[in-house]
């Protein structure tokens, strides 16, 4: 079924309960959880638990395919050998659902998919985790100050990297499939289930211009990718220097994915342990012989804009932003990465 | 020594029964950074009288007791042993002048923040040991072992790995 | 799907010691299970990580040529935890190895040219593989005649020597070896490779430059080899950064949008001129 | 506030015209509603950008010991001029004292400071709705949202370690700004230390061990401190490896604890890590804990006078040193008394 021909469903908020129960029947449902303040995607045993009304989690949904923490092998201290169960069967069968992601999350799961794994040698690991994951998205009434994904290409309505898109119209939701996985697992909950009607599209399209104009657009991508070419102009000297050179930035944000590999041993048994890393940190890229092709923050600042801004669209042409305001919100400084781009733009 | 032949040692104060030898009883592991002019002598001494004292301690020798960083006994505590002991000369004696002076303040305030923090007070002790005290070394040996067997292993703050792979 | 962040377990036969100060070592290994050895084909200017269960990886570049099957050389400087470890391990002892990482020389380019290969300290690994490469039987008629420059700050800091006087009497090869301070016993060349460089003077018409060397070695490297009318596409340089996936996905290694384990370590000199000197 | 705002930009404008400091730090409008951004002035930049308001939470000493250590155009060390309010001027006092800045490097423009607005807090009672404008006037803050608008009294507001501060004027300043009325700050003394000592053992450690294990190592609290300017702090050493790099449990427990007694005789308790941290962890709770220490075992308060030496870096010969361990058991096995 082509993607037009696809049908949108109606689902009565009143009957929400029922389908988050059935389909936790077959598959874990997950949901960002704001109770905690780790905000990350936790398992959701009653559906009570899922909110409509909060704006974007405090982790990125990243860390659900790429968390903070993974092992890649476990091996014994003495003998040396690896625990190689290699169970690498290629086909994983759907087993989670995350609930509530909201599309420009969604939107970074599509470029993490680029890195992780469109361009070979794939990472078994982050395909083991996305191929038995579904996504729900959850498109937004009410972006926030700091939201600019219509800058970045991406929309509050964006169905990239999303299997199934809820629109929120108050009283029921507007289900729009996206992805073949959806239909199938749409089938099996259709009866409780309606087609969507003319008066439902029309206010979905009404409440998303609403939230589109909310996002002010205050600057353009169009031709930053060639303006960043000018590697040593002089904004790179004035933007850094309130940048305390904390993790926060990039460890909260959606698409960065720069890791590092240690080796951990205790007593008998020990592993080798992938963990997120930040270009941000002072040995980042510090060499064994002392040298540090980036000493100052400065080179790491120009780094972590570079590798979003000019590298990303040369390797995977796409902008690795999509807008979602986190680093604005957390930065310990204010540093607002709308205003960096704006004075890189200005530079003539 | 067998440690079960001083398991049956008269304990003064609490008259311990004397445990039965079989019984797995719980054998700490305590490191004892002893300062190398008097605790590290009195130690020596201590074995040369052949004073008799619990075999769980480890002992690591550094040269003064104001040598003692808090991030080593954090890192004993983290790669899983049950109790830290650091004995330096008494204020007065040290070789350095005035290494246990400043250590005492450190001490003083280490002591209290792992406190503070929800740590047992005996898990982490200091003492002032001279080279001519090897009974007195002896005791506080003793001492530290028996409060450190009362309270139990130190489970909460040791790394372990978790070998299940992934998600 | 095989799983690239898996190291495949190999053998230490034997541990060479390179210079005097003793923080140079090749270690020659060999593939404890042959499926592995089948699959690992590779060409100079490779490298792999060679990892040490409990204490981390390295990225080494791969000394030995394709030609010599049965076992490869790495050549291993002590500088930091890895390198340490790797230092004290004994023959017999078993690494993790994974690779092979980053792209080769431009050997497609280079056929029916003439090579010049210059070398300095312990940088010399990828190039020696080189060098056993182009000498190997039935690869030498593809090249033309081949110039080698390697100097080193002193006798005792040269690798390979055995094999080093043996190219000096192989006719064909040029081999001009140079220390920056020679000591008694010192007969060849003394000096600088820059300026050992502009003395042997090779003409540069249709020779291609490989350059493998500390920084500041390369630095004045280049300006000799444009005088001498080497165009900045055929020369020819092997970059070191630090490194973890190897495989361009942990985004560490990148010098502009270029990752140097997975579009380099070689690059060429026209090419590096287009990416920001940030290296 | 106004004034506040109109002097310093005149005092700003002079010393950076008759090239007394080559860079200033002071704060700018942040982007984000209630709150403030660092900014870096040198010659000929327009000073109008400087604010002062009850927003300007971050403490600027932290960017002191990086800045101070580079040269300036004529080769010499950067002199450089800060805004400090109580707080931050006792940071730099002990960044002195630590050899990290000169004195005679500095120009430090003091302001006395009637604290500074916790913007979470605020943000908390507006249940989501988002901030169009604020204002601000001596006593309380008002808040403009879609359709209401909302006034805030601001000494409920402020943040907590600004409410328990009994040096809210700076000691060491080369010029001194009061701003607003200087009613005496009424200092509510600090009762979490009380209250955190009153409960179990038990209760303490699960409360440690909750707050810690919410860090996902981004090193906030480390960047934002003044107090930590080491070039490489033992959290991330390889040679030797202290502890690992993953957010496990012991490893978070690790970090903080031996992080936070880096700060014993030295925490000013500015309240910038708490500030910074994104999962709203509040080490107040154990970092006061050693304030209130020092305070009582060698009555020092960090940052007063540059003379007055650090508590761990000296020592008296009658320390009181109740904790040591004495021996209780006298017959030892073979030890004839």
């Amino acid at each position: 079924m082509t993607k037009d021909k696809r049908t949108d469903f109606i689902l009565e908020k009143n009957r929400f309960e029922e389908f988050i129960r059935s389909l936790s029947e077959k598959y874990r449902i997950y949901s960002p959880s704001y109770t905690d303040t780790r905000g990350h995607f936790i398992e959701v045993d009653s559906p009570d638990k899922i909110k409509f009304n909060q704006t974007n989690s405090k982790l990125a949904v990243k860390s659900f395919f790429f968390p903070q923490v993974e092992n890649l092998f476990v091996f014994d201290a003495e003998t040396k050998e690896l625990s190689d169960k290699e169970n690498e069967t290629t086909a994983h069968p759907i087993q989670h659902i995350l609930f509530g992601v909201r599309p420009c999350d969604a939107f970074s799961i599509s470029l993490l998919d680029a890195v992780f794994m469109k361009i070979s040698p794939a990472d078994p690991y982050y395909i083991k985790k996305r191929h038995s994951t579904m996504i729900i998205s959850l498109a937004c009434n009410h972006p926030r100050q700091t939201c600019f994904c219509t800058s970045v290409g991406c929309q509050p309505d964006s169905e990239k990297g999303a299997d199934i898109i809820f629109f929120d119209l108050e009283d029921r939701f507007l289900i729009r499939p996206v992805t073949d996985t959806a239909e199938e697992i749409l089938n099996s909950v259709r009866t409780l289930l309606g087609s969507a009607t003319d008066c439902d599209q029309e206010k979905k399209k009404q409440l998303m211009l609403e939230s589109k104009n909310i996002i002010h657009k205050d600057f353009e991508f169009d031709d930053l990718v060639k303006k960043l070419d000018n590697f040593n102009a002089s904004y790179w000297n004035r933007i850094y220097e309130k940048c305390l050179g904390c993790g926060i930035c990039t460890y909260l944000c959606p698409t960065c994915h720069c890791f590092d590999i240690a080796d951990e041993v205790i007593e008998s048994n020990g592993r080798r342990v992938r963990t997120w890393d930040s270009c941000m940190f002072s040995l980042f890229t510090l060499h064994a012989s002392g040298h540090n092709p980036r000493p100052t923050q400065k080179e790491r600042m120009r780094q972590r804009i570079m590798h979003k801004f000019n590298y990303a669209p040369k390797n995977y042409d796409q902008i690795f932003c999509v807008g979602c305001g986190r680093c604005i919100m957390y930065c310990p400084v204010n540093l607002d990465i709308r205003q960096l781009i704006k004075g890189i733009m200005e530079e003539e | 020594m067998k440690s079960s032949d001083y398991q049956t040692m008269e304990t003064s104060g609490n008259k311990t029964l004397r445990s039965s030898v079989n019984q797995t009883a719980f054998e700490p592991k305590i490191v004892a950074f002893l300062c190398n002019w008097c605790s590290y002598a009195g130690a020596d001494l201590a074995g040369v009288s052949r004073f008799q004292y619990p075999p769980n301690i480890r002992v690591i020798r550094v040269p003064c007791s104001g040598r003692i960083n808090p991030l080593y006994i954090i890192k004993a505590l983290y790669s899983g042993v049950d109790g830290v002991l650091v004995s330096g000369c008494h204020p007065g004696d040290c070789h350095y002048i005035s290494g246990n002076y400043f250590a005492r303040r450190k001490f003083a305030l280490l002591k209290r923040f792992l406190e503070y923090l929800g740590i047992e007070p005996e898990r982490v002790q200091f003492s002032w040991v001279s080279a001519a005290e090897g009974a007195r070394f002896a005791q506080i040996i003793q001492k530290v072992t028996n409060d450190i067997k009362r309270i139990g292993p130190f489970t909460y703050f040791k790394k372990r790995i978790n070998t299940k792979e992934g998600v | 799907m095989k799983n690239p962040y898996k190291p495949m377990s190999v053998r230490i036969q034997d541990i060479i010691v390179e210079n005097e100060t003793r923080d140079i070592k090749t270690f020659k290994i060999s593939f404890v299970d042959e499926n592995d050895e089948k699959g690992f084909s590779f060409l100079p200017g490779q490298f792999a990580e060679l990892s040490i269960f409990g204490i981390g990886e390295c990225p080494i570049g791969i000394a030995s040529s394709p030609t010599e099957n049965g076992y490869l050389l790495f050549t291993v400087k002590r500088a930091g935890v890895v390198t340490t470890k790797l230092h004290q391990a004994e023959i017999g002892e078993n690494i993790g190895l994974r690779g092979p990482l980053g792209n080769t020389y431009p050997f497609d380019i280079m056929e029916g040219k003439n090579i010049l290969i210059v070398g300095g300290g312990f940088a010399f690994t990828t190039l020696r593989s080189t060098i056993k490469y182009i000498l190997d039987s039935n690869n030498r008629k593809r090249f033309k005649d081949l110039t080698v420059i390697y100097g080193a700050r002193n006798p005792g800091e040269l690798i390979y020597k055995s094999e080093l006087w043996l190219w000096e009497k192989d006719g064909s090869i040029d081999v001009h070896i140079t220390v920056d301070k020679g000591d008694k016993e010192w007969k060849r060349l003394e000096g600088y490779v820059p300026n050992v460089l502009k003395d042997v003077a090779p003409n540069s018409k249709d020779t291609i430059a490989l350059v493998c060397g500390p920084p500041i070695m390369i630095k004045f490297t280049l300006p000799v080899l444009k005088d001498l009318g080497f165009n900045t596409a055929s020369i020819f340089l092997s970059l070191e950064m630090r490194m973890k996936c190897g495989i361009g996905k942990c985004g560490r290694c990148n010098i502009g949008h270029k990752y140097v384990c997975k579009d380099g370590p070689v690059f060429s000199f026209a090419e590096l001129q287009g990416l920001p000197n940030e290296y | 506030m106004k004034q506040a705002e109109y002097e310093i930009t005149n005092t700003v404008e002079k010393i950076l015209t008759d090239n007394k400091v080559d860079l200033f730090i002071g704060y700018e409008k942040g982007t984000l509603p209630l709150r403030t951004s660092p900014c870096f002035l040198s010659k000929g930049d327009d000073t109008s950008r400087l604010v002062w308001n009850s927003f300007c939470s971050n403490n600027l000493a932290v960017y002191l010991p990086r800045i101070m250590s580079t040269t300036n155009e004529n080769k010499k060390r950067k002199r450089v001029g800060i805004i400090c309010k109580g707080c931050d001027s006792r940071s730099l006092v002990g960044l002195i004292k630590e050899n990290q800045i000169k004195r005679d490097d500095l120009f430090i423009i003091g302001l006395s400071c009637t604290g500074i607005v916790d913007s979470k807090k605020v943000l908390s009672q507006l249940n989501g709705n988002e901030i169009i404008d604020v204002s601000e006037d001596t006593e309380s803050i008002t808040v403009k949202l879609k359709d209401t608008e909302k006034t805030f009294d601001k000494n409920k507001y402020l943040y907590e370690s600004c409410r328990n501060c009994a040096y809210s004027t700076p000691k060491v300043y080369d010029v001194l700004i009061r701003t607003a009325k200087f009613s005496p700050q009424v200092v509510i003394p600090d009762t979490s230390v009380v209250k955190f000592m009153n409960k179990t053992r038990e209760e303490r450690w699960k409360i440690f061990e909750m707050e810690v294990g919410r860090c996902i190592r981004c090193y906030a609290c480390r960047n934002a401190c003044p107090n930590c300017y080491c070039k490489e702090c033992f959290a991330e050493q390889t040679q030797p490896r202290w502890l690992c790099v993953t957010n496990d449990l012991p490893d978070l427990l690790f970090y903080h604890t031996v992080r936070i007694f880096h700060q014993a005789g030295r925490c000013v308790d500015c309240g910038a890590c708490v500030r910074a941290c994104p999962m709203d962890i509040d080490l107040r709770i154990f970092t006061r804990m050693l304030v209130d220490e020092v305070k009582g075992r060698f009555d020092y308060d960090p940052g007063l006078s540059i003379e007055e030496p650090q508590p761990l870096a000296t020592f008296k010969i009658d320390d009181k040193q109740e904790f040591m361990t004495e021996p209780e058991v006298n017959n030892v096995k073979g030890y004839k008394k």
